[in-house]
């Protein structure tokens, strides 16, 4: 998921911007990825989330098989926008 | 994210300050969006000021419930992350 | 509402880290549960918002409400999350 | 949040901070999001370029309504948040 | 859209804070309009997402025609607003 | 935004900060609203961990639907806010 480590600010204070924003670029991904993993998977997972306070045996592996599907959705369907950004 | 170099004491201030600011900015946006979605779900009478008995434990139980199911959410995204590098 | 006042970043600067810290994870919390209670009352009080240009009476009243239980869930639903928040 | 101590000078010109960055990103994500709730509403018809007499004031209409639950709103907010301190 | 042009902030630091902000405010308005704009014309415009990769040409100009009537709502719905922010 | 004055270099410099920042934002934002609105159209079986062909294939046209949306709202986008100043 490295989209941002490019051409993006000069080096003209006391560490390298370059490098910072491709750090920053990556954890701003990273935090909008947890929170839609979070919505997509309660909406797929969590029918009756207001019935009991445990997640049942089956509402915990749709949520393993949910983020390992998301994981792979990612990879597909940002291909095309990755070498968009790579290209700014 | 190895492929960028190890950061410089001065960057990995900096950075901790990003990452800081982005933790408190999901935890609060989660946490909110959560409580959002169970109030959407609990509240429906709104004729009265305060809640009645059953209103408070559907919160209760939604709150619960939530943190259960987040706490699976950030193992998984733990684990996958870190296949990912 | 007090979840972030707790051993994040270190005294580096002229001012101090933690307290800074804590300020500002208040004022996220306070940011987003503004924007939070906007939209869920929103939905719940103002049926037909394209009708008529003023709240009528009905719907004041049940935005009073709809606030005043909002910062009851708060308190109600938040109680975990912020035992956990504390322990980070 | 008198329990973190009162802030500093130069404390308190970074809290400023902070509080523009929030309120800014605040009003403009409420707004916007305003915008977008008087749109989806309001505009059905996409085969003309321009707002037809009865879409402008749909908009008008949603827009005013809209102001008037966000002051009522935020007037009780700050008042609850008042108490919770 | 200039909502934000007005006595926020000292001038303290070696850049003039209040122009700073002025800008920083109408790049974050831009930001949510850009947002906004990219959700409500895709509801209203790409009904069948999953089964073309190709915009046709109907979908083309409804979104030409939404972001047209899009500038033109933000000009109604915010004459308020913006007097009201320009009051802070 | 000329009314505003042309900046100095320092100020120059800040507003590229900002400008970097709320960009990489927006990036990750719309990018992230993508992937979640393709995934929850396209994903209806959790009884097994890989994506079936169907789903891939879904997923997939999806994406490049909503590239090629996004760079037509984009480009619009930019013609409507240079006629706005």
């Amino acid at each position: 998921m490295s989209m941002f480590g490019m051409g993006l600010g000069r080096p003209q204070t006391d560490y390298d911007e370059n490098k910072v924003n491709a750090y920053k670029g990556e954890m701003l991904m990273a935090s909008h990825m947890r929170e839609t993993m979070t919505n997509v998977c309660y909406a797929k997972c969590i029918p009756d989330h207001y019935s009991e306070p445990d997640l049942n045996k089956g509402e915990g592996n749709c949520v393993d098989r949910c983020a390992a599907k998301f994981f792979q959705a990612i990879k597909i369907v940002g291909t095309d926008l990755q070498n968009q950004a790579s290209k700014m | 994210m190895e492929h960028l170099g190890a950061p410089t004491p001065k960057e990995q201030k900096k950075l901790e300050e990003i990452n800081v600011d982005l933790m408190m900015n999901g935890i609060a946006g989660i946490y909110m969006s959560m409580v959002g979605r169970c109030f959407t779900h609990c509240i429906n009478d709104l004729t009265s000021k305060s809640l009645s008995g059953k209103e408070e434990k559907c919160l209760k139980t939604c709150g619960e419930k939530f943190m259960k199911y987040q706490q699976r959410v950030d193992l998984r995204y733990g684990e996958e992350s870190a296949n990912l590098q």
